[in-house]
């Protein structure tokens, strides 16, 4: 089969990951659709290491993979503290670092 | 270049031998009132108890090194009498070499002698004028500074030297006309008269830059070989000998520069008698005898000299016998005798020595005026307008006296030194011939009967007459002698104002001994005989004479001067000091201020204000632009990917065309 | 729009046998379910949405011979990293659902405009370059590194070994950054035993253990009132003092004095305030709330 | 004695010091300045030991270094002195400890504690040493920024004490306009490097390699300007020149006299070390637009410090009329002007320096700035007013006084390329003695007007110590400026005799006058 197909349906998974995170509110959504990005990516890497024939996409996927788990990690603990101070989960609310 | 070959080979060259013997200590001139100056400044207070000691020595050693080196010199043959000592090298930078160096010739060792002796009286007449002076210790530190400058500039072998010098005594000037600095009008005129000095000293340097583009050198044989051999294009020698004459206008008082001089005299009575009779303001003469070479290639030149001369003689004069301050009385005085010699030395080669003449008559004589003046101050507690004086001759005899003496010097008194050294002024100005010559003739004959009427008038008011201050009442007075310390300089230089003229001009002494210096001087055809010229000055000046006494002697004086209304548009005229000040404030202070306060406008709104403009458009723009981060992260995310879209867009049109 | 890009894409693409045939099951899927997830109201639907997205491209690995990958993309995503999301999403409050009302002014237009403009950029020119390109496939390297997983682990314990140790001290230091981030400093000296009950009896809360859902009767004591009918305005499941928005319970607050009793007897006091002792509950002194909380 | 690496043992002192005495615990603020004075006098024997190691008939650099330090741009650490550098560098170090006594107390009342000051001047240090060391022209820029932020420190935090907002606004003036400068003298940095790419094959910093290269005109006015703007800024010379008062107004006395003995140093070294040489005929080019700018700063700073009413304005202003004549110097491309300018460049720093500690001194007795608050003090203060005079009559160049010198080199080179210049720019003497005598009049003489100054002390013992060195200098090299001129002259002669100007010859030359340089 076409690789290719595989690179379309990234492209479209990243690109979805993208709408979501700019028109949601949720903090924890907005987050899910950043890892929705990151797969779409890794999707793509994995799909380049068959166009290529190694095994190097695949390895670089495992390390995104990696750093998306303690991104993921560190993210919930953020949004969990500023959930205790703030009482909402809302990326809106987060806005005081401005002019 | 052909021309500085030929200029060595011409007769005009010009050399110095080197020092050796004596001469060799002539830095010393220089250095023991140095010497004298730092002790006295640097010792402070400690130095308070003998501080007028050590400034009198210093003075004192250095008049008889000066003795050594005349006596030396006139040991010498006559045509080696210029003696030049290279002490070190001060300013090289390739092409420009100066070096500290001396000059001991003819010119400048009777200099030495008029600096270094008349500077010694003065010290020793200090020591009793400032006796209850706190300040006495810094006072003759000052003067110490002021005579080795003064002897910087005349010794000096090239004209930077003379530079140095030139605004070292317009500093010390500046310095003890200041003296009193708590009053603002002392503080003042020493602004005033550095100012002015400031304006003649821009001529000297720009002349001496003259010397250096031309020639590459400032030194004096250097430069007088060069304009003695004709070398020097005429339109530069011109200039550079104007721009000589300017310097030499400021620092003498002259034409336009001679306002600050009258107001010098807020400095105290001896400063005034050294430093504004004496030696200082006569520095100008100086400069025009010693560039002689310069001046005798360029008759413009020297008809401008003349012509201040002439004017400066009759502004001095009509001004002297409007005002009623004895002090300014003499320096108007001062002006128009500086006149006389400016006058003397613009003739050319038949007038350097007798410049130089009346210049040392005068040192003399004025010296000797001055300190009896303030013999006659201290003795009136300070008083100094001489419509408050009169009768003095009873209470001071020797004041009296001395006065009297130089009194008759400077009216030209037959056989006092003003007779001799002036009448053969005026002669020599009839005899330049033509129109020319008998305008100067006339003027320096009209300006030597003025002079004998305001220095009667002067005489008269402060000696003779009626007593116009009491012994009683609420400025009582009670004049006395002054002491010892203070007449005896007056003594002697009431001796030297006697017998100096008939010394030096009698069978041409100082002309044969500067000839060398200045140009030999051959006789001239006289448009009138001398005989019936020095008959002319007499009756001349006896007419001045007899309308003071007339005036003066023979009416009441007035104890408080008419007012302005009451007197000729001439009297108020001169009392305004002709207007010099007044054009002086209105040509350059007032304009002057009004740029500057402009100046001050337009470098805060404009410079700084297009600079600050610029910053606040800036932030202002900023401001508008910070509004755009709203804080909102979606806000940010969504200008991520259009960003990124743009980017991409732009790198797949780029790659994929 | 996805239908049509796909059938924009699928003239280009060469798909047989059963790969193709999975793909174009699992495909849709993944896309319904990442739209889903982004258009989903409830957060924790979205994040099943996402799980089903994330198994399907877990699928897709395994199609393009990346077991490996898919499976730790189970493992790590669907399951552990999911349920921490789930987790976080339960301990913030589920039905802390966002108004889908848009605040940002035409936030909503410009992403999307412009998310269909990056998929157009990312999906058209794309299909344009790998029309026909032949896969080189990692099967043969996956034999010869004897199996996917060897061959993966041969690549990043030797090429990206210092990688692979950076990328652990990241993981560790995750851990360690999310308990410091999410560990409050204590301000105050530790409470002891006594002053924990003390202020546990103060704040009024239930001292004994609270009744089973479904039981309406909140306490036994004759004393207590029982919950309206529904139990809305029970205590069940929650602390009194964010309970009661009736009049009973904004009468004891108005009063600092009498905030604690108010919720204590009296917080459920619900539609008749005057009658119940709650309405005097603001002026009642301490005393009093204390008296019926022992 | 080649082997002694003098710049860099004068570079690494200070930076120790800096980082020493702001590692001292905060309490230990006497022994800060301990440290720091001695750290200072240290350099100063050293900077004279280097001084009379310097053999200044040597073409070219010595004392080189050279390290690679990012080596695929070609920046190398290289340092070499000149006769410029040395002597700059020289009168860095003999400020410095004068600076270091005289702020004895004064930061006392700073924000930022006693030991940081300390620091901050020593940082100040390294940076002017390091800014006329360098001989790669990376490495310079780097040092001509570094020096600002230390100096930054020193008027926002240490400045007036009660004008919190002026000192904030003087400081960020003054830095913004320098990085502006600063920043378009890396363009032109950037520039040079690029040129250096394209015609010698590898890029360089190197000065010396750079000099080699001939850049044709177009290029060279661009690259001509960026720099040129940057030393303009730094100098200051009109019309960039709005900082300087605020600056100078608002620094405490020690900054004030390194800001002005020396920082702006670097514009003026900058004109002659780097404008001319790399870039001899944008040099030509622009030659008559300096001038006239040097010119207009001449007149415009002494008229605008005879309108000033705050005494350190005052000051700043002549500087910039001070300023107008080294640049003078340095463009009238000859040997007397260009080694007038740089002799100018140490006396400036040594009589403004002075003038600024005096005044200095005048205002931490009173608090004000004002001239009105004055009068008469000379009779309260005579030590403090003769000082004053002495530092003032060295600004308006007397003879004797060191300024004279420089001033009267700098005309009569001039002079002898351009005329009128020369003629005009003299006649700013007078408006120099009008405003040093003006302000010695207003503060010094008269009646002593206010009553709290009649309580006014005099010097103390250690303020007499901090000037007498100076005055001693000052005296000392207006009788005898041979030694300097003598470091300084070959260099200078051979920057402007690589770049095609030689002296104009005398038109009417006097025999053996050109010989005379042999008595020495």
């Amino acid at each position: 089969m076409n690789p290719g197909n595989y690179l379309v349906l990234s492209g479209l998974l990243f690109a979805i990951g993208a709408v979501g995170v700019l028109v949601r509110r949720n903090a924890i959504v907005v987050f899910m659709c950043v890892e929705l990005m990151l797969n779409a990516v890794n999707l793509s890497l994995v799909t380049f290491s068959r166009i290529q024939g190694n095994l190097e996409g695949q390895v670089i996927a495992f390390f995104v993979m990696v750093v998306a788990a303690a991104e993921v990690v560190i993210g919930l603990a953020i949004i969990l503290t500023i959930f205790r101070t703030r009482r909402s989960a809302s990326v809106d609310d987060v806005n005081l670092l401005k002019y | 270049m052909t021309p500085a070959v030929a200029a060595g080979a011409e007769g005009g060259a010009v050399h110095y031998a080197a020092a050796s013997g004596a001469f060799s200590l002539s830095w010393l001139l220089i250095a023991l009132p140095l010497a004298g100056a730092a002790v006295l400044l640097l010792g402070g207070k400690r130095t308070d108890k003998f501080g007028h000691v050590v400034g009198t020595v210093a003075a004192l050693a250095s008049f008889v090194v000066g003795l050594v080196i005349f006596f030396t010199l006139v040991g010498r043959d006559g045509s080696d009498r210029a003696v030049s000592q290279h002490l070190f090298s001060w300013i090289p930078v390739n092409g420009f070499q100066v070096d500290a160096g001396l000059l001991v010739d003819q010119l400048s060792v009777v200099f030495v002698l008029l600096i270094t002796g008349v500077g010694t009286l003065i010290h020793i007449y200090s020591i009793g004028y400032m006796a209850h002076d706190p300040g006495r210790r810094k006072f003759f530190a000052y003067m110490n500074l002021f005579l080795a400058s003064m002897l910087l500039l005349v010794l000096g072998n090239n004209f930077l030297a003379l530079y140095a010098g030139w605004e070292l005594v317009g500093l010390s000037s500046f310095l003890l006309i200041k003296f009193w600095e708590y009053k603002p009008a002392a503080a003042t005129a020493a602004n005033k008269a550095f100012y002015m000095n400031r304006v003649g000293d821009v001529g000297l340097a720009i002349a001496i830059m003259f010397m250096f583009g031309t020639l590459g050198s400032t030194n004096y044989d250097h430069v007088f070989t060069a304009a003695a051999g004709g070398a020097i294009g005429h339109g530069t020698i011109t200039a550079i000998a104007l721009l000589l004459l300017l310097g030499a206008c400021g620092k003498s008082g002259q034409f336009p520069l001679q306002a600050w001089l009258p107001d010098a005299m807020e400095g105290p009575t001896p400063i005034s008698a050294l430093i504004h009779a004496a030696t200082m303001v006569t520095a100008g003469v100086y400069l025009i005898a010693r560039s002689a070479p310069v001046f005798n290639e360029t008759q413009a030149a020297r008809t401008v000299v003349v012509i201040i001369g002439a004017v400066t003689i009759l502004i001095g004069c009509v001004i002297g016998c409007a005002y009623d301050d004895i002090k300014k009385v003499l320096a108007y005085s001062t002006v128009s005798q500086i006149g006389y010699m400016f006058l003397a030395v613009g003739l050319g080669p038949a007038g350097y020595a007798l410049g130089i003449a009346h210049l040392l008559a005068h040192g003399f004589f004025k010296a000797g005026l001055f300190l009896g003046s303030g013999s006659v101050i201290h003795a009136m507690d300070d008083e100094q307008d001489m419509r408050r004086y009169g009768g003095l001759w009873k209470y001071m005899k020797v004041t009296w006296v001395t006065f009297g003496l130089g009194y008759l010097a400077i009216i030209g008194c037959p056989p006092f030194s003003g007779f001799f050294t002036k009448d053969k002024i005026i002669e020599t100005a009839f005899d330049k011939g033509g129109t020319s010559g008998y305008i100067l003739g006339i003027v320096a004959l009209l300006g030597a009967g003025i002079t004998a009427f305001y220095m009667t008038r002067l005489f008269l008011m402060t000696f003779h007459g009626k007593a116009r201050w009491s012994h009683e009442g609420a400025d009582a007075k009670h004049p006395h002698e002054s002491p010892t310390t203070m007449t005896g300089p007056m003594i002697l230089l009431a001796i030297g104002s006697v017998a100096a003229g008939a010394l030096f001009v009698v069978g041409g002494t100082l002309q044969d001994w500067l000839a060398p210096v200045v140009g030999e001087h051959g006789e001239a055809d006289h448009v009138l005989s001398p005989t019936v010229l020095t008959l002319l000055t007499l009756v001349v000046s006896a007419g001045g004479l007899a309308g003071a006494v007339l005036r003066y002697q023979l009416r009441p004086v007035d104890a408080v001067a008419k007012p302005d209304a009451a007197v000729s548009p001439l009297t108020v005229a001169a009392r305004h000091d002709l207007y010099a000040n007044t054009f002086n404030e209105a040509a350059f202070m007032i304009p002057g201020n009004y740029l500057v306060r402009f100046l001050v406008w337009f470098d805060k709104i404009i410079i700084d204000g297009l600079v600050g403009g610029t910053a606040a458009t800036i932030g202002g723009l900023s401001g508008r632009l910070r509004r755009t981060q709203t804080g909102y992260v979606r806000t940010y995310a969504l200008s991520m990917l259009g960003g990124t879209i743009l980017v991409v867009g732009a790198l797949l049109l780029v790659r994929a065309g | 729009m996805d239908p049509h890009l796909l059938a924009a894409a699928a003239p280009i693409t060469s798909t047989s046998g059963g790969e193709a045939l999975t793909f174009w099951i699992i495909a849709p899927i993944a896309v319904l379910g990442a739209l889903g997830m982004v258009l989903a109201k409830n957060a924790v639907h979205g994040a099943l949405l996402l799980v089903a997205n994330l198994f399907c491209v877990a699928v897709c690995y395994l199609l393009q011979d990346a077991p490996f990958l898919g499976f730790v993309q189970i493992v790590v995503y669907t399951g552990a990293i999911m349920v921490l999301f789930l987790f976080v999403l339960m301990l913030i409050g589920v039905d802390s659902t966002e108004s889908l009302v848009e605040t940002l002014r035409g936030q909503r237009l410009a992403a999307t405009v412009l998310g269909l403009g990056f998929a157009g950029l990312l999906v058209f020119p794309l299909g344009k370059v790998i029309k026909g390109q032949p896969a080189a496939g990692v099967a043969d390297v996956n034999k010869a590194g004897g199996g996917n997983i060897h061959a993966i682990a041969r690549l990043l314990f030797t090429d990206y070994v210092f990688a692979f140790e950076a990328v652990s001290a990241l993981l560790v230091i995750a851990a360690v950054g999310a308990m410091i981030l999410t560990h409050r400093e204590r301000t105050g000296p530790k409470p002891s035993q006594r002053e924990t009950l003390r202020r546990r009896i103060e704040s009024g809360a239930v001292l004994t253990p609270v009744p089973g859902p479904g039981v309406y009767a909140r306490a036994d004591s004759a004393d207590q009132r029982p919950a309206l009918p529904g139990g809305s305005n029970g205590l069940v499941g929650g602390a009194p003092s964010e309970l009661g928005p009736g009049g009973g319970a904004a009468g004891g607050r108005g009063d600092d004095a009498g905030a604690g009793d108010a919720g204590d007897g009296k917080a459920p006091s619900g539609p008749v305030p005057a009658t119940g002792p709650g309405a005097a509950g603001g002026a009642a002194p301490v005393g009093a709330g204390k008296g019926s909380g022992l | 004695m080649h082997t002694v690496p003098w710049l860099t043992i004068l570079l690494v002192i200070p930076v120790a010091g800096a980082i020493l005495v702001a590692l001292l615990p905060k309490r230990a603020s006497t022994l800060a300045k301990q440290v720091t004075l001695v750290l200072t006098l240290v350099e100063l024997v050293l900077a004279v030991l280097a001084t009379i190691a310097y053999e200044p008939d040597k073409p070219g650099f010595q004392f080189a270094q050279r390290y690679d330090w990012i080596k695929q741009f070609g920046v190398s650490y290289s340092v070499g002195a000149d006769g410029i550098s040395i002597v700059l560098i020289l009168l860095a170090s003999v400020l410095m400890p004068v600076v270091v006594l005289a702020s004895w107390h004064e930061a006392e009342e700073g924000k930022r504690g006693v030991g940081a000051f300390f620091s901050l001047l020593l940082a100040l240090q390294a940076g002017m040493v390091g800014v006329f060391a360098a001989t790669d022209v990376f490495l310079f820029y780097v040092f001509f920024e570094a020096m600002l932020i230390p100096m930054y420190f020193l008027i926002g935090s240490y400045g007036a004490p009660k004008e919190q907002t002026q000192r904030s606004y003087a400081a960020v003036k003054f830095l913004l306009y320098s990085l502006f400068g600063g920043l378009l003298m890396l363009a032109a940095v950037i520039g040079l490097y690029v040129v250096s790419v394209h015609q010698l094959g590898h890029g360089t910093f190197d000065f010396a390699a750079l000099r080699q290269m001939h850049i044709d005109e177009d290029t060279q006015k661009w690259l001509f300007l960026g720099f040129f703007i940057a030393f303009a800024i730094k100098a200051p010379l009109f019309p960039f020149h709005t900082w300087l008062p605020d600056a100078g107004a608002q620094s405490p006395t020690g900054g004030a006299v390194l800001l002005v003995g020396v920082l702006d140093k670097v514009g003026t070294f900058g004109l002659l070390r780097y404008c001319i040489p790399l870039f001899p005929d944008a040099a030509d080019y622009f030659a008559p637009l300096v001038l006239a700018l040097a010119v207009i700063g001449i007149f415009y700073g002494a008229l605008l410090a005879i309108g000033q009413r705050d005494m350190k304005r005052l000051v700043s202003y002549t500087s910039l009329a001070h300023f107008g004549f080294i640049a003078l110097g340095c463009f009238a491309f000859t040997s007397q002007a260009g080694t007038g300018a740089v002799l100018y460049m140490v006396n400036h720093g040594l009589s403004t320096g002075l003038l600024f500690l005096v005044v200095g001194f005048l205002v931490a007795r009173r608090g004000s700035r004002d001239v009105d608050a004055y009068g008469g003090m000379a009779k309260v203060t005579p030590v403090l007013a003769g000082v004053f005079l002495i530092a003032g009559l060295s600004s308006l160049a007397l003879p004797g006084l060191n300024s004279f010198v420089s001033e009267f080199l700098v005309l009569v080179g001039t002079f002898t390329e351009y005329k009128a210049l020369a003629i005009v720019a003299t006649c700013g003497i007078v408006l120099a003695a009008i405003y040093v005598l003006h302000l010695y009049k207003r503060t010094m003489t008269g009646p002593v007007v206010h009553e709290e100054n009649k309580l006014v002390a005099d010097l103390s013992l250690r303020e007499k110590l901090v000037v007498a060195p100076v005055v001693a200098l000052i005296v000392a090299l207006g009788v005898y400026p041979k030694p300097l001129i003598d470091i300084i002259r070959p260099t200078v002669t051979a920057t402007f005799t690589d770049v095609g100007h030689h002296d104009p010859a005398p038109s009417v030359p006097v025999a053996g006058v050109t010989t005379t340089g042999g008595h020495s």
